[in-house]
């Protein structure tokens, strides 16, 4: 059953060190907030799980607190590299880190195979590629009736999964627009989930097919407006384009990335992303 | 040739756009890929359905996306549906015509690498991986690659299998089991190429504007073939130019403009 | 590449005799106007698939068109048994048919799958049940990581899919809203597919995530105002309980039964189903 | 006792109603389970989730349906998904906390027929077969049945196995890899019954008013067994009845004026 909880006393309830955690986004809806929220409280010794990892996880490697990542596709998007994981598996700094690798269809399957509550997710693909010779985690499986080999990867079920949505309705239920991700089925297939929303409204107020968490679905929704920048929340504020181009050179020296993340994480609360919203927000 | 000044990655992005038509179905890659699906869009192919892996589908951006997601994918699309849905539905089950690619690595027989360059478990440089090229390139009806030509990037043997082409060449592809046509054109920033019929090696068929054969084979690691019946690539129009430059000008401006203007 | 046809040349143009062909509705938007322009066609010796067979399919095996139903709940809801299969299955009138059943569990994954372009379905289910005893298409799959024993059944796929939607627009992309049971699915795995729609505009005007599916993936649509009668639209007309009441003391009587399809059905066209629903019209 | 006129089908939908909670999330067989959780709703939790397999969440009728996938369902329902969906994601997943069955055959461990009485290949009555019974009732978190009894539907031995109860008793049901409780609870027109903890036969916990022992078995084939500490169920209040009529009386006149009124 949902509660409303501050988004530090959330982390806190719900996320342990050692755990695995999902902060699922796909381009949209990244939970920003969550995860500086989670640094700052230096759960470590995580295993990170996430489609598209991109500044957060290059955070949470570079502040040394993952010990594994399930992925399958780690870059900034459309600038390059993350320089922090770099770091971290070509040269073991501030510590090395396991690597799962995993194609996109492969992640989304499975994801959907822990939200059905299924062990396995069985699908047609990693034909002819090299994943599957340094992943022991990709398998096959014949089908009974062509004798086909499908592959089949475990299933997602995260811990902790972080999610931030448009809104949620004061009896919980939460609301996603827009580009989707896979964030329906990260809540369902984790243990508890931590949702952030940008405001708690008397009424979700959107068409009768719209993706909807019931309130039963989620164990904790915090009010973080802005809480996804510099991703964005479909009719509320646009991408920080720029803040994701000059992450690459703040990323790739280790003094700068420190020196970052004191000022622009460790040093502040989840209430900072408000401002940083300001002149991105959309007329609607 | 046209008296236009272009530069060769116009003439790349204007090439690889020409391949594309207006029934087509197309799995877009970030990126050049991108870039050349619009320009189609916006010039003979107003009628083509672009598809971006974050669920939107018969989109139409005003400006090219940085990402894969950007809301502006989303605001102009018939609809957006799940990333799950996206890769069962759309990609596996067969609906997508031309899955258009870019790639770091790229080998004679148009087999990928973006994971990593040197030895997988440690790297020299660890790439962002595949993303959703492994099964682009196996569920889509064929295959169209677009990247500049490099030694780095245009190499003998490639050091990891991302996505897999024409494997070692012939029926290979067929051996492993795999229905789809797989890479049927290359269009780089020098040359268009096709697999041969037969042994599936690339193949130059058409030089650009202003290169020459020695060119093309100075930024290749194997030895170049190149068709009996070589083209020369038609210079970019004036309109497809103008289209190509407007599209850049207004991307750079909302990047740029990011935190200034309000949609 | 979708064409807009009359339903009677829709029908003659991709339905053949022999074919397997899905009509589907979950209740909601029951193509009833294009089974009765099969029955017309006299199009026989069909494997019909549905989740939830009704009416419809009480229509076509008492007429005599069908030798084999794939099905996973054969009744008239919140009426009772279907009259005309129960005839079928226990005294071979008209004809003798071979059932495959399934639970709607099983079928709703195996359109999954067949939209997904897999070959088989694979989910938890059938346990302890005697279905597997008496389909030999059910069969099991083990999951690779866990050892679980899952159940498998093939794919639908079938060569012609039947639905009915809310509308359509001028370039042919489809809108369904409301309950939308397995139709989506059904189209996408299917070789060709005839959509019956309310009306045809200039603009679908609906919410950013519905449920559409682009001109591409559909091979006709025909305007049938009322064509899912007495089944019913989202928004435009409510179900007409009554007339599936009336049907059990209908079907219970081959000659009855006969005579009924006769002045409802031989007689007819597709353009009665706008008479059909006068006086259920939903006000928007 | 009441003084209240009640008949029995009024009672069994009553004392159904009481077993359901404000927490639960309900997913809702057509028929007598429809009625229960309904007036459940009604009552004493209003708060209450019912799901029925049309793909309606959080559904709060003011009639109810004819069939699982009224229009009425998705108009007052938090959201509607998909079919695949509703059995994947929300049964599969096992976020159904009762499963709400009825059924045309049971026996003394709670397994369920609805598909055929007689021979499978060439049956007396081909009964509609089980749709989503037999995966409620292995993947919701337990299950509650509601039907009336008689010697026809109570049987010895059920012709069908359409879901798995406790099949043969003790623990059947954990040795066929079913994690989920099964069957916890039934609820006819005459009494409520439990399964014995240890050997899984149904045991009558609570005789409605006005119902015998007797009568009980009259209408039971095997020997029935009654609990030690056996209750009498409460009688309808005032406002469960009132509720329960006003309902049904909405009902019959929306469906009986089905082709006069506009919604």
């Amino acid at each position: 059953m949902v509660e409303f909880l501050s988004l530090k006393d959330a982390v806190t309830k719900y996320l342990k060190s050692g755990d695995s955690a999902a902060f699922e986004g796909f381009t949209h809806l990244i939970p920003h907030a969550a995860a500086h929220e989670v640094i700052r409280q230096g759960i470590d010794e995580l295993t990170v799980i996430r489609m598209t990892p991109d500044l957060i996880y290059d955070q949470l490697i570079g502040m040394g607190l993952v010990k594994k990542m399930i992925f399958s596709y780690a870059g900034n998007p459309g600038v390059g590299l993350l320089r922090r994981v770099r770091d971290a598996v070509e040269n073991g700094w501030p510590r090395s880190i396991t690597l799962e690798e995993h194609s996109h269809a492969a992640l989304a399957n499975a994801y959907e195979a822990g939200a059905a509550g299924l062990p396995c997710a069985v699908f047609r693909g990693y034909l002819g590629t090299d994943l599957q010779r340094v992943n022991p985690n990709i398998k096959s499986i014949t089908c009974p009736f062509t004798g086909e080999e499908l592959a089949a990867v475990p299933s997602v079920l995260p811990d902790v999964a972080f999610i931030h949505a448009l809104k949620a309705d004061r009896k919980g239920n939460v609301l996603i627009e827009g580009i989707l991700g896979v964030q329906k089925e990260a809540v369902m297939a984790a243990k508890s989930s931590i949702v952030t929303v940008e405001e708690i409204v008397d009424d979700l107020d959107t068409h009768m097919n719209a993706t909807i968490l019931p309130h039963w679905a989620v164990s904790a929704i915090c009010e973080v407006p802005g809480g996804a920048h510099p991703s964005y929340t479909q009719g509320y504020y646009r991408r920080d384009n720029k803040t994701y181009i000059d992450w690459d050179t703040i990323a790739v020296d280790r003094g700068k990335f420190q020196a970052w993340m004191e000022e622009h994480v460790l040093k502040q609360d989840p209430g900072v992303f408000a401002d940083r919203i300001k002149g991105l927000e959309v007329t609607q | 040739m046209s008296d236009l000044d272009f530069t060769p990655d116009e003439m790349m992005a204007i090439a690889a756009s020409r391949a594309l038509t207006n029934t087509d179905v197309c799995f877009v890659g970030i990126g050049p890929p991108s870039a050349a699906c619009n320009i189609a869009r916006l010039t003979h192919a107003p009628d083509i359905t672009l598809i971006y892996e974050s669920g939107t589908i018969g989109t139409a951006p005003d400006v090219l996306p940085l990402s894969i997601g950007d809301g502006e994918l989303c605001d102009t699309a018939l609809t957006t549906v799940s990333v799950p849905e996206m890769f069962r539905y759309w990609l596996q089950g067969g609906k997508i015509t031309v899955g258009f690619l870019g790639a770091a690595q790229i080998d004679r027989f148009a087999n990928i690498n973006t994971t990593v360059v040197g030895d997988y478990e440690h790297p020299t440089v660890r790439l962002p991986g595949g993303g959703g090229a492994p099964e682009i390139a196996s569920s889509s009806q064929e295959i169209y690659i677009t990247m500049k030509q490099s030694k780095r990037g245009f190499v003998e043997k490639i050091d990891f299998f991302t996505s897999f082409g024409h494997g070692e060449g012939g029926d290979h592809r067929a051996r492993m089991g795999i229905a789809s046509k797989g890479p049927t054109l290359l269009i780089t920033d020098l040359a268009i190429w096709k697999p041969d019929p037969v042994t599936k090696e690339l193949t130059v068929v058409s030089l650009h504007p202003r290169t020459t054969k020695e060119r093309v084979q100075q930024t290749v690691s194997w030895a170049v073939r190149f068709s009996d019946d070589l083209q020369e690539t038609p210079a970019p129009t004036e309109e497809e130019l103008s289209v190509l430059r407007a599209l850049k000008a207004r991307t750079a401006a909302a990047q740029a403009g990011n935190k200034v203007e309000t949609a």
